[in-house]
């Protein structure tokens, strides 16, 4: 009898919400038979402020401050796709300038976004200094992005037809001194990490998640890439003026914690190309499209809108009653699936690999609990 | 005032003896010298670290913010110590002190200089290797009187570590004790007198740097207390001054591994030019920068890689070459 | 053999990428630091900086006719404005206007809808205090502090 | 996969006529009305058979949400493939407090989606293997995305009057 408790006692480890490794504030409640975990039950919600709840309380233009406070890392994307979803419920066009000013900075804040993923990820595994070159490189992306939109994280730059402020020669210096210096880091970054002993066999083969599982749960984004599944919205459904640009979607083979690292870092040299790009073809123009109501309201009915934020598909699903305020505005974050299969990631492995596979899914506690 | 002093030396001298009150002298030297050399260790590791991630490190407080790991200490002393409630209380207060103790010991030994060993032992390097094993212990005592998941998890961890990673170690330095042919510390920095040992022996002085830094849990062998993971490892729970020993053992730890490892295999204080106790420090240091320098480069092992590693690799290997460097010697010699 | 070439060769490949990561950090550790010493040197505002905001200053006062639009628009409900006017027919103009910048999510919106562009982003950035309630700024009464910009 | 293939597939499998509507205005190929499902016929209800035909389909549970129209509540499902994209959604009209049938015997994604419907509306999800509270605290008495939801002090939050002069 002794013998039998002795062997299969198993015990409850509360990983988080107060935890180093959990970034935000997600709970892991896990099961342990020593280091190696049995189940895993994720607990949410501790961040949760109520923005769908607070659409309905507000006018369409007032919800804006709210899009960057979701996924505050990427808040340029969610303030894009916001804008973008309205400007097609009410059918507004954008000026072709502004539109490329935004993709310019939403590709910066991709970039941002997945930098601070990479250097918060090397700190999971325990080693501190990538994560210091990785702000060192965000860090300029923030001062490029405050040259234009006025504030460093918490964006609300994108404007109903348009952007807030056109971009000026400081900006312009600053995302052409920054592309050849992040090329150079990228390169150390392989060199520091990619290629490094230690971080393969931390990664290698840990946390495989099948093409369809990820279907099963809905990922997307780079770790749905990651699995090998060629889906990124920019390039299936395309919006904005991604169609103009020349960009390839990466992918990964194994689905480990290695491929989705690996995807998040070609990404960025994707990105940059994107920004290239589009700064070599912005056209001239006015920012903001000419007759676009203060407070524009859309047409009754329901709307929706797919936007590939850094961490996935991002969904806007709007019911509008033709008034100022919406009816209902449900926001799929991409998170929110992301995490959903980390149960089943995690069973069998041990702790350590668990803060390796929480890590690679990028995850923004906030996002999830809106 | 001399006058006062000489006759009170020879009040002590009259009624200790020379040799004990020599050891009492050394041993308040070594208390001071410990602590000193403690400070300036994180105050070093904390400028490496903020020069190797672009930053500047400790600068206000003192010339280039040496008196800021003086300021910290004072800071630790005077916090409050907290004891969990549902901790053991005894272990838990006297897990730092026997952590403190074991490596405070091994100074007796090392030779800084030819005429600087406090005793030379003639079983010098056993008695360092049997009082750092004492460190696993009082590390299994601190994690599970803690009465923390995470602690006893980091112990558990803390203890399979370090009887894996000792074997290694001392196979590693086995080869160079059959070398020297004694266990003296004095004996092997002399026999080391044309070349270091560490162009006979690179595959020893490899395993045993390899091994010591994870003897002293440094990273990227820091499973026991991988913040990411077990937010601090063994000693979670611990605050103020008690944590302050755990702190003040592992850099004192790292500053004793790196004298034997200096003693072992880099010709001890030999050197040209400068008097031999420069050069045993300059090497020390010179080596606990490199351990530094690689903590700060590399991510962290996970538990099973670090046991396979110790257990399929280090120890084959490290057996091998005892057996090679025996025969070599019993050939040659 | 094969086997054995192969582990051999992982175990100098592994090394190799040690030593290469060894290689990258030494070369950064020689590199000037990137952090600025913040309290002694400060880096120039953006252009587009948001502080909290202000009236503009103009050689007649502001020019905040108390329309109540930034009141309406603000999303956080931050601002309160009234006006007086000091005789019947004249333009009504803000006698009171306060806001609450610990709720202030600096989105702009205000400074945008104002029909007067009476409205302007400050420049201050040390906004930090020991209580909430330091937040609530009159902007009237700072004005007065503040030299004219045409 | 071309809107009309799926409406042919559903017409045939399921006796449903979805209702193609313009992608570019409103970001969705397929609209469906489906019949709200009765509680005592959760077993056969159109929504799990549609879930169910999506899944060999390629097709993915993008969300699950709910609407409140005040006389009831309507049900929105999102499903979207990742090859040929293509957006389908069903609509199921729920009375409130009612029930629905659980996808999460499907899909896997529908688990929390409908824990944070259940959170939120209180509808309920029968068969659902786990309907707790996700996004709220476990003691919470009410579903805050309901239109006469109104905050009470001790849901939390609080404002600083301004006073003026």
């Amino acid at each position: 009898m002794l013998r039998k408790t002795l062997i299969h006692d198993t015990f409850y480890l509360n990983l988080g919400p107060q935890h180093p490794s959990t970034h935000g504030v997600l709970r892991l409640l896990l099961r342990l038979e020593g280091e190696r975990v049995v189940e895993c039950q994720p607990v949410i919600g501790y961040s949760h402020r109520g923005h769908e709840h607070m659409a309905q309380n507000r006018s369409w233009l007032q919800f804006l401050p709210n899009t960057s406070r979701m996924d505050y890392l990427s808040a340029l994307l969610y303030n894009h796709a916001y804008c973008l979803a309205v400007e097609r419920a009410c059918g507004i066009t954008v000026p072709p300038r502004a539109e490329y000013i935004r993709v310019i900075c939403a590709e910066l804040n991709r970039i941002a976004s997945h930098l601070l993923w990479f250097g918060a990820y090397l700190l999971d595994l325990g080693a501190f200094t990538p994560f210091l070159y990785a702000f060192d490189d965000r860090e300029d992306i923030l001062a490029i992005l405050g040259e234009v939109t006025g504030s460093r994280l918490t964006y609300c730059y994108c404007r109903f037809g348009g952007v807030a402020r056109d971009l000026n020669q400081a900006f312009l210096d600053g995302v052409r001194a920054f592309i050849p210096k992040l090329r150079r880091r990228l390169k150390d970054y392989h060199t520091l990490v990619s290629k490094n002993v230690i971080f393969l066999n931390r990664t290698k083969g840990i946390g495989v998640m099948s093409p369809e599982q990820a279907r099963d749960y809905a990922v997307t984004g780079p770790n749905l890439r990651a699995s090998g599944v060629n889906y990124d919205v920019r390039k299936a459904e395309p919006y904005s003026v991604y169609p103009e640009l020349d960009f390839e979607v990466p992918l990964g083979e194994h689905g480990d914690c290695y491929d989705r690292y690996y995807v998040r870092l070609l990404e960025m040299e994707q990105s940059l190309r994107i920004v290239e790009q589009a700064l070599e073809r912005l056209p001239s123009g006015p920012i903001r499209a000419a007759g676009v109501e203060q407070e524009p309201a859309p047409p009754p009915g329901a709307y929706h809108f797919a936007y590939e934020s850094a961490r996935g598909q991002l969904g806007i699903y709007l019911v509008s009653d033709g008034g100022r305020i919406p009816v209902r505005m449900k926001w799929r974050v991409p998170s929110f699936s992301n995490l959903s299969v980390l149960p089943e990631l995690l069973a069998g492995t041990l702790v350590a690999d668990t803060i390796a596979i929480l890590g690679s899914l990028d995850l923004v506690i906030p996002e999830i609990d809106r | 005032m001399t006058g006062w002093l000489h006759d009170t030396w020879q009040w002590l001298l009259a009624v200790f003896g020379p040799v004990a009150l020599a050891l009492v002298v050394g041993l308040v030297a070594v208390l001071v010298w410990v602590q000193v050399n403690a400070l300036f260790l994180v105050w070093l590791e904390r400028k490496v670290a903020a020069h190797i991630q672009l930053r500047i490190g400790p600068k206000e407080v003192g010339p280039f913010g040496l008196l800021q790991t003086v300021v910290d200490g004072i800071k630790l002393v005077s916090k409050e110590l907290i004891t969990p409630r549902p901790a053991n209380w005894v272990l838990f207060v006297l897990s730092p002190l026997l952590v403190f103790t074991p490596v405070l010991l091994p100074f007796l030994v090392l030779p800084f200089a030819p005429s600087l060993p406090l005793r030379d032992l003639n079983v010098g390097l056993m008695l360092i290797f049997a009082f750092s094993g004492l460190n696993v212990l009082a590390i299994l005592m601190g994690g599970w009187a803690s009465n923390n998941k995470y602690a006893l998890l980091g112990a558990i961890r803390s203890v399979a570590q370090n009887v894996a990673y000792e074997i290694p170690l001392l196979l590693s330095a086995m080869s160079v004790v059959i070398m020297a042919g004694s266990l003296r510390l004095g004996d092997i920095v002399a026999a080391q007198e044309g070349m270091w040992f560490v162009v006979y022996q690179p595959v020893a002085a490899i395993l045993y740097l390899v091994g010591a830094t994870a003897e002293t849990n440094r990273a990227p062998f820091d499973i026991p207390e991988a913040e990411s993971e077990l937010v601090a490892g063994f000693h979670t729970e611990y605050s103020g001054m008690r944590f302050g020993l755990f702190f003040l053992a592992e850099y004192t730890n790292m500053f004793v591994v790196a004298s034997v490892a200096i003693t072992l295999f880099f010709g001890g204080w030999r050197g040209p030019f400068l008097p031999g106790v420069w050069w045993f420090l300059l090497k020390v240091y010179l080596l606990i920068f490199v351990v530094m320098w690689v903590r700060w480069t590399f991510p962290r092992l996970r538990f099973d890689q670090l046991m396979n590693f110790a257990w399929k690799y280090m120890i084959p290997i490290a057996l091998l070459n005892l057996l090679v460097t025996a025969l070599v010697m019993k050939l040659v010699g | 053999m094969r086997a054995l070439w192969e582990y051999l060769w992982g175990v100098l490949s592994g090394a190799w990428s040690l030593a290469a990561g060894m290689g990258v950090t030494l070369r950064y550790m020689l590199q000037p630091v990137a952090t600025v010493q913040y309290p002694r040197q400060r880096l120039p505002l953006p252009e587009a900086f948001r502080g909290p905001i202000r009236l503009r200053a103009f050689p007649d006062g502001h020019h905040c006719v108390a329309c109540g639009e930034c009141w309406r628009t603000c999303p956080s409900g931050v601002i309160k404005v009234q006006g007086l006017k000091a005789q019947a027919k004249d333009h009504n103009r803000a006698r009171y206007f306060f806001i609450d910048f610990s709720r202030c999510s600096l989105c702009g919106l205000c400074v945008e809808v104002c029909p007067q562009q009476a409205l302007a982003f400050s420049r201050e950035y040390e906004t930090v205090g020991p209580s909430r309630y330091l937040g609530v700024k009159d902007l009237i009464a700072a004005l007065e502090q503040e030299e004219v910009v045409p | 996969m071309r809107p009309g293939q799926v409406k042919e597939l559903l017409a045939s499998a399921l006796g449903v006529e979805p209702r193609e509507t313009d992608y570019a205005a409103c970001g969705c190929h397929l609209r469906l009305e489906l019949a709200g499902a009765q509680v005592v016929d959760l077993a056969g209800a159109q929504v799990v058979d549609l879930a169910r035909l999506m899944k060999v389909e390629g097709f993915f549970l993008e969300f699950i949400t709910a609407v409140d129209f005040d006389t009831h509540l309507e049900l929105v499902y999102s499903f979207t493939r990742h090859q040929e994209p293509l957006r389908l959604q069903a609509a199921v009209q729920v009375e409130r407090g009612g029930f629905a049938p659980s996808l999460a015997g499907v899909f896997a994604a529908a688990d929390w989606q409908e824990r944070e419907v259940y959170d939120m509306f209180g509808i309920v999800f029968a068969g659902h293997p786990n309907l707790k509270r996700l996004l709220l605290p476990e003691d919470a008495d009410f579903h805050p995305l309901l239109r006469d939801f109104t905050p009470r002090p001790e849901h939390g939050g609080d404002v600083v009057n301004l006073e003026m002069g």
